[in-house]
């Protein structure tokens, strides 16, 4: 239409495994705002393989891309939560048969962000174990050179700067991801109910990832969490995992997920929810992560919508689409030990 | 031609307020009826019931009958809209529509009633009305420039223009000299003198010299006091009125003992 | 051409179009009231499982909203509303009396080549959308007043709404009103500005007659004058006010409490930017608490128009 | 009252006696009069200092960093195939002209709805409605309509909608709705503001010319009050040209372009704007070329934020000219 | 007591254009001077450069001088705010503050200059000053009451009690009495003969009659054609004036022959 650019076509179409006829057709979704990166990507990487396919995705929040889903609106729904047992019942009124089903498409991973003059600003991290931050986090450390702090971090000059916490004011998957780190690795320092809205009142919220990030870059002292992809400049925190204090990347970020089971207490069938293992001592893990699913129906009452979800999902869960999706987003890949049950669970798909 | 007004036992009312109280009069046709009187005394308000422009107020009514040519104008079937249309009226500021040309001003009466003109008989028409508005050599020239340009004597004898060219039987003036230099006044004066060949005239002055001047018959109306409804005092035709009147309130008036 | 005689009184044509047109306009005055009648029933009804539905539930909704902090609407909504009002009056407080002053500069100071360019200046400042408010609020203004906050918290800190310590950065309700209050500036100034210059010239000679100088002149006949104007004028401010989303949302670090320390964070929230920042990941009940909330704000607005109506009415007898 | 002079009787008798040198002005009270006229007059001029200098800042923020992305590009290409930081084969990095189209549908839908019934609402109020109780009522409720926050406006189209539509709908006219809803008391008010100031003259030159009502209305009444009715709908126009929180759920969201109103998702630019705003920060690979700009999400959104702006500048100027083409001279 | 106001070779502007050409004319103190003239002379602007009224119109500006006792109101180091403290105004269309009582309209003016007033002192200058407009009687029972309350005739002496309280040397009026019903007229005109005891009047009025009762010098203004600026045709005191004028100008239009 008029406008578009040309999808770019970086990821050749030869390399594809797709050996069926292009996808052509109007297919929405919507959902968690975290995915919008990489799914403006995968878009483009799907485009380029079927040129006549118009996609959108509406980054509207993982609960309204629910919701939408629900009501049958959507070809698939993005979502920072796997489904509620709720939700899976009712999504058989929308499917053509079965129940709909989850598998993760998206891992990144949290980053602990900070803003200090002398230290983040000088490039250097800092090292934290999970209670520490817990703390910082609950209110209990309110200065920057609190022993806790400093005991980790032997060979850093610490200022006496106040701790200004910053954190998520809107209702947020990646604000649940965070905290139930703290619940599962620190669960004597953090005695809040698991949920997306954050808990208590210490410090400053902000709404959205990109207003933890301002709110952190706009004053001395602040520390916040956002999604890895966003942190900029600012210092980030190595979490201690095991004995050793492991910066954030991409692949420590992956490392966690390929450690941890999956959900077996999740009802219905094809899904695949990862149970993240927060106290893993894998090494070179980073343990603070989100796991983004993707939401589709086993069989669309629109064939063609079925089609489409096949398709789109074995592109977004290959290695050219998660590729795609580090190099646009900086996301982590998908470990090997999950591809193959998501592979599986995409098979069971019904295009006809 | 011009046509006969005969007002019989008329109240007339704002909501509750009786403003003139039991108004009789007899209006020639093609003759000038001035109405004087103190201010407040009520000579706008009967003016206005001429032609239905009273009811035009919220709560505004009027008892008893206005008959034009023995057809009474408040009978259930009379529509004002047509009343206004052989009733003409001119008021006391002139008031040419700001958004029309002065062609447009003179055509006005006739094109917002959707009648189609031709282009010639509408230039004949706006010859004819802004001639017998003694206006026509003034404006000839310059007849699609804004009718609001125009000096204010000019204005008003546009606004009479456009009042007579809808052919009303009768034309009510409200004051039409008061916001006037003396120069258009007179210009004016001279033209209500030759409309009322063709029309019924009813002028409202405030101006006992202009009244003296210009009209045959003279009607005055008084009011006791304030808040208490006006009424018409004494009518007579205009030279009784001014050299002789039979009326001690109407002497007192006239010879300038108040108002 | 010559004037004819016609039959007197012939039906005029066009009766049936101004029938019609009458009825199209009474339409369009019922419309109104049946489109305020639908949006609040329409709130109503959605709100209705917070009344009618599973009580248990619904403390649990609301308790996943607030961290366990309260798990009754009332308890939800009651600081939401404090927040709302709070943020708006402190807003309407700083743009009253500068929009006042503006707009008796551009009416009776400024000279009148000069007042025509700021009426327009300030007629293009009322258009401006609130996400530019938001982002200039959230990124340029909140870091620019961390000083001057912090140095009124640090001299008028005794005073309880400017009890320190000034948070850093400063995403607190000051800020936030301070924004508001540049948003709806443009509003009163430019409906005041109108009422003013409308002021009777017979009422300002009077004044000047008696010999008073030009503020006392002011005094005496253009604030009298203009007062229902102006109460007008800060009523649709402060509806705006009350009502906007973007920019709170964008700037506030909200909190639920019933604090007045505007200095600090995480204090209060306004019931409309609480309405944007939960509803994407809302669940249908949460959906229904959510515009539980903003029904109360609707009945808030209503009630402030209606004393606002009241008082105007008043004061014009 | 001829008799009023016989019996002459002096005003003043009886009249307590004033000692008029108390009340004359001292030296230091006209002083003080005039030192505070100066005061009120500088504090008067201050305040136009002190409103002077956000808006300045706010448009002088917007204007330095939104010309850093405004080009010919920008305002040429929609957001489809950007990916990150990455340019676009065009060379530019994605752009608007799917956004403004969706502003100018979305709002210009707007406008189709509520400036009619607004203008016939106000009509009602003012030529028929002589103040009468029903009227009365409706001047409060366009109040309250005016108080409604534009968020509830928007879940209230989404939820009318989705009762009508069927479930999930959502697309341009939707939004439409929403604005409208926002729109419709400001052209109600300004509307009525400006019927009211037509001369009551004008309506009476009419009728007595023996035009009916309505056509004195349509031909003269709105006519001569054009001007005014034309600036007010620019500002409802500008009122809700720039909302953002009704649009991101009944409007949606989409990076391609969509000239359809009534089907699909349609991106207006504070919507645009404010996406943008929420991604902050692009990914730039580790072997990325310099050519990939990490910060280009909140450039685009200062861009567009000036887009907007401009846009409501250029309305505004449409408006003014239309004022000046129909303007009324009502004095001489 | 009254003061004498002297004009000399005054021309009056608005912006551009010449309004008013030299003017010269000498006010005596403690009588009442009236100004009489077709509509458009320039009778309201004369008055209204002799409280400096006149330059509050934008553009608007005098030559020539205006000595009040000698001394010029026009001097650079002349405050026009104390001017007009000095010499009242009444306006045509009476106007009390509509938001303030009866009493606190009388006390508007004093109030600027004595914040503090003592209630027997207020109380005092209250009656005072409604007694000398001819009003206490009438209002004395509802001192409270809104202004505006009052009928048109009542207004206008409430205007003129305003304007006396802060006890001016000079009292202008505009046509004071041509919005009033006649009853109010007489009212105004006894107390206008009462007031040049204690000041000097100057009195504005289209109404001849009204000049002939009430004003012991009469000045006649006219113009030569609209747009042209109006001048000071004839200056003499009342019974020359009306019973036989040494002007000719003078003698039409008070004969009625024109305006
Ligand atoms: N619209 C109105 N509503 C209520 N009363 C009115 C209205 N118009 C006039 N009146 C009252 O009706 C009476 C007669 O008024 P009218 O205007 O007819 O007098 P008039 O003789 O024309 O006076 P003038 O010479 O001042 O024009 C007065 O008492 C006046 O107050
Ligand atoms: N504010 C103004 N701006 C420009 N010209 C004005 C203004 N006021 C009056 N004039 C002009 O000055 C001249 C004298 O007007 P002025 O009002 O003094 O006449 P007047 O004798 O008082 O008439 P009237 O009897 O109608 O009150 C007229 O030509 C008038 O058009
Ligand atoms: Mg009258
Ligand atoms: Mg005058
Ligand atoms: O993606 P989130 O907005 O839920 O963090």
């Amino acid at each position: 239409a008029c406008g578009d650019n040309t999808a770019s076509t970086s990821n050749g179409g030869s390399s594809s495994t797709t050996k069926s006829e292009p996808i052509s057709g109007d297919f929405q979704g919507a959902g968690a705002s975290s995915q919008q990166a990489a799914v403006e990507a995968w878009i483009a990487g799907f485009q380029g393989n079927n040129p006549d396919a118009k996609i959108a995705y509406n980054p509207s929040g993982s609960g309204a891309g629910v919701s939408t889903f629900l009501t049958g609106a959507t070809a698939w729904a993005g979502s920072d939560k796997a489904l509620s047992d709720d939700e899976v019942k009712q999504s058989e009124a929308v499917c053509a048969s079965g129940a709909a089903f989850d598998v993760p498409v998206y891992i990144s991973p949290i980053a602990v962000v900070f803003n200090l003059k002398g230290v983040s600003d000088a490039g250097k991290h800092i090292n934290l174990d999970a209670s520490t931050i817990a703390k910082i986090f609950d209110g209990k450390i309110t200065t920057w050179n609190d022993p806790a702090i400093a005991d980790q971090n032997k060979d850093l000059k610490l200022p006496d700067t106040a701790i200004t916490v910053v954190h998520r004011s809107d209702k947020s998957g990646t604000t649940q991801n965070f905290v139930s780190y703290f619940k599962d690795a620190a669960p004597n320092d953090w005695n809040y109910d698991l949920s997306e809205n954050w808990p208590n009142s210490v410090g400053q919220g902000a709404k959205g990832t990109s207003g933890v990030i301002s709110t952190v870059q706009q004053a001395d002292g602040t520390i916040g969490y956002a999604d890895f992809s966003q942190v900029g400049k600012l210092g980030t925190v190595a979490v201690k995992v095991g004995d050793s204090y492991n910066e954030i990347s991409a692949e420590a970020g992956s490392k966690v997920i390929e450690d941890s089971q999956l959900d077996e207490t999740a009802k219905g069938d094809n899904r695949v929810v990862v149970k993240i293992n927060h106290e893993t001592t894998a090494k070179g893990a980073y343990p603070i992560v989100l796991v983004s699913y993707a939401i589709v129906c086993p069989a669309y009452k629109d064939a063609k919508q079925g089609e489409f979800a096949k398709a789109w999902l074995s592109y977004i869960t290959s290695s050219d689409g998660q590729k795609a999706a580090q190099d646009a987003a900086g996301s982590a890949p998908l470990p090997s030990s999950l591809t193959d049950k998501i592979t599986k669970s995409i098979e069971a798909i019904k295009t006809k | 031609m011009g046509q006969r007004i005969d007002v019989n036992h008329e109240n007339i009312y704002y909501g509750d307020f009786l403003a003139v109280e039991d108004v009789n009069i007899n209006i020639e046709p093609n003759k000038v009826t001035a109405f004087i009187g103190p201010s407040g005394c009520g000579k706008s308000t009967v003016l206005r019931t001429l032609d239905r422009m009273h009811e035009l107020i919220p709560g505004a009514h009027v008892e008893g009958e206005v008959l034009l040519e023995g057809k009474n104008l408040y009978d259930k079937d009379v529509d004002p809209v047509s009343v206004r249309r052989d009733v003409g009226m001119v008021f006391q500021r002139p008031n040419p529509f700001p958004t029309m040309s002065i062609r447009e001003n003179v055509l006005a009466g006739v094109r917002l009633n959707n009648k189609h003109l031709s282009k010639s008989d509408a230039d004949d028409l706006v010859e004819w009305a802004l001639r017998g508005a003694n206006l026509w050599n003034e404006v000839k020239d310059r007849l699609d420039n804004p009718g609001i340009g125009l000096s204010g004597g000019q204005q008003q004898r546009l606004c009479i223009a456009r009042a007579v060219a809808v052919h009303p039987q009768v034309v009510l003036m409200d004051e039409p000299c008061s916001a006037l230099d003396p120069i258009s006044t007179l210009a004016v004066e001279d033209l209500i003198n030759e409309l009322k060949d063709d029309y019924t005239i009813v002028i409202v002055t405030h101006n006992m010299q202009q009244a003296a001047r210009i009209a045959d018959f003279t009607a005055f109306f008084n009011l006791k006091a304030v808040g208490e409804p006006g009424h018409l005092e004494y009518f007579a035709d205009t030279t009784t009125m001014f050299n002789n009147p039979q009326n001690e309130e109407a002497e007192r008036y006239i010879s300038g003992r108040f108002g | 051409m010559s004037s004819q005689d016609t039959p007197v009184m012939q039906p005029a044509g066009g009766k049936t179009a101004d029938k019609v047109f009458k009825g199209i306009a009474y339409a369009c005055g019922i419309l109104i009231l049946v489109v305020l009648a639908a949006v609040f029933l329409f709130l109503f009804f959605r709100a209705w499982p917070l009344i009618g539905g599973d009580q248990s539930a619904n403390s649990a909704t609301i308790s996943s909203f607030t961290g366990g902090k309260t798990s009754s609407f009332w308890g939800y909504v009651l600081p939401l509303l404090f927040g709302t009002v709070l943020v708006s009056i402190l807003a309407l407080l700083i743009a009253f009396f500068i929009s006042i002053g503006i707009a008796l500069f551009i009416s009776h100071y400024a000279p009148k080549k000069i007042a025509t360019g700021l009426s327009y200046v300030v007629d293009l400042l009322a258009a401006i959308p609130s996400v530019i408010y938001g982002l200039w609020g959230g990124l340029i203004l909140v870091p620019a007043i961390y000083p001057f906050w912090n140095w009124v918290a640090h001299y008028l800190g005794w005073i309880p709404l400017f009890a320190g310590p000034a948070a850093n950065p400063q995403r607190t309700v000051a800020t936030v009103a301070v924004v508001l209050a540049v948003m709806v500036l443009p509003i009163i100034t430019s409906m005041s500005r109108d009422i003013f210059l409308q002021t009777p010239t017979l009422q300002q000679e009077a004044a000047y007659g008696l010999g008073a100088t030009k503020w006392e002149m002011i005094k005496l006949a253009v604030l009298p004058f203009g007062k229902s104007g102006i109460v007008s004028a800060s009523m649709l401010a402060l509806g705006r006010a009350l009502g906007e989303t973007m920019a709170v949302l964008m700037i506030l670090s909200p909190g639920l409490t019933y604090s007045i320390k505007l200095l600090q964070a995480s204090q209060n929230q306004t019931i409309a930017a609480n309405i944007a920042a939960q509803y994407p990941e809302a669940n249908d009940l949460g959906v229904s608490t959510l515009i539980g909330t903003g029904l109360i704000l609707f009945l808030i607005t209503f009630v402030v128009n209606y004393a606002a109506r009241k008082i105007t009415e008043k004061a014009s007898v | 009252m001829a008799e009023a002079t016989a019996t002459k009787k002096k005003n003043l008798d009886g009249a307590p006696v004033i000692d008029f040198d108390k009340f004359r002005p001292t030296r230091s009270s006209e002083n003080a009069r005039k030192r505070k006229d100066y005061f009120m007059t500088g504090l008067i001029g201050l305040a136009f200092v002190i409103a002077c200098l956000p808006l300045i800042s706010v448009l002088w923020t917007t204007i330095v960093n939104g010309l850093k992305r405004l080009n010919l590009n920008f305002l040429s290409y929609n957001m489809t195939g950007v990916v990150g930081g990455n340019p676009t084969p065009s060379g530019g990095y994605g752009g608007v002209v799917h956004a403004i189209i969706g502003t100018l549908e979305i709002t210009g839908g707007a406008m189709v709805i509520s400036i009619p019934i607004g203008i016939m609402c106000a009509v009602y109020l003012v030529e028929y409605a002589h103040g009468g109780k029903l009227a009365m009522t409706i001047s409060l409720l366009v109040d309250v309509m005016s108080g409604i926050p534009s968020i509830v406006a928007g879940l209230f189209a989404f939820s009318m909608f989705t009762i009508v539509f069927g479930p999930g709908t959502i697309n341009g006219f939707e939004g439409s709705v929403a604005l409208s809803l926002l729109m419709l008391p400001t052209v109600v008010k300004s509307c009525e503001e400006m019927l009211k100031i037509v001369p009551n003259d004008l309506r009476e030159a009419s009728l007595a010319l023996g035009v009916t009502k309505q056509r004195t209305i349509t031909k003269i009444v709105l006519r001569t009050a054009l001007p005014g009715i034309v600036s007010g709908c620019i500002l409802a126009i500008a009122r809700v040209i720039g909302e953002t929180a009704p649009l991101l759920m009944t409007a949606g969201y989409i990076s391609s372009t969509n000239v359809n109103l009534f089907s699909g998702q349609m991106t207006t630019l504070p919507v645009f704007v404010y996406q943008e705003y929420s991604k902050l920060n692009a990914n730039c690979p580790v072997h990325a070329t310099s050519a990939c700009v990490p910060t280009i999400p909140m450039e685009r959104a200062w861009a567009a934020a000036l887009v907007l702006i401009i846009i409501v500048l250029v309305l505004n100027l449409i408006g003014r000219v239309v004022a000046k083409v129909f303007a009324v001279k009502t004095e001489r």
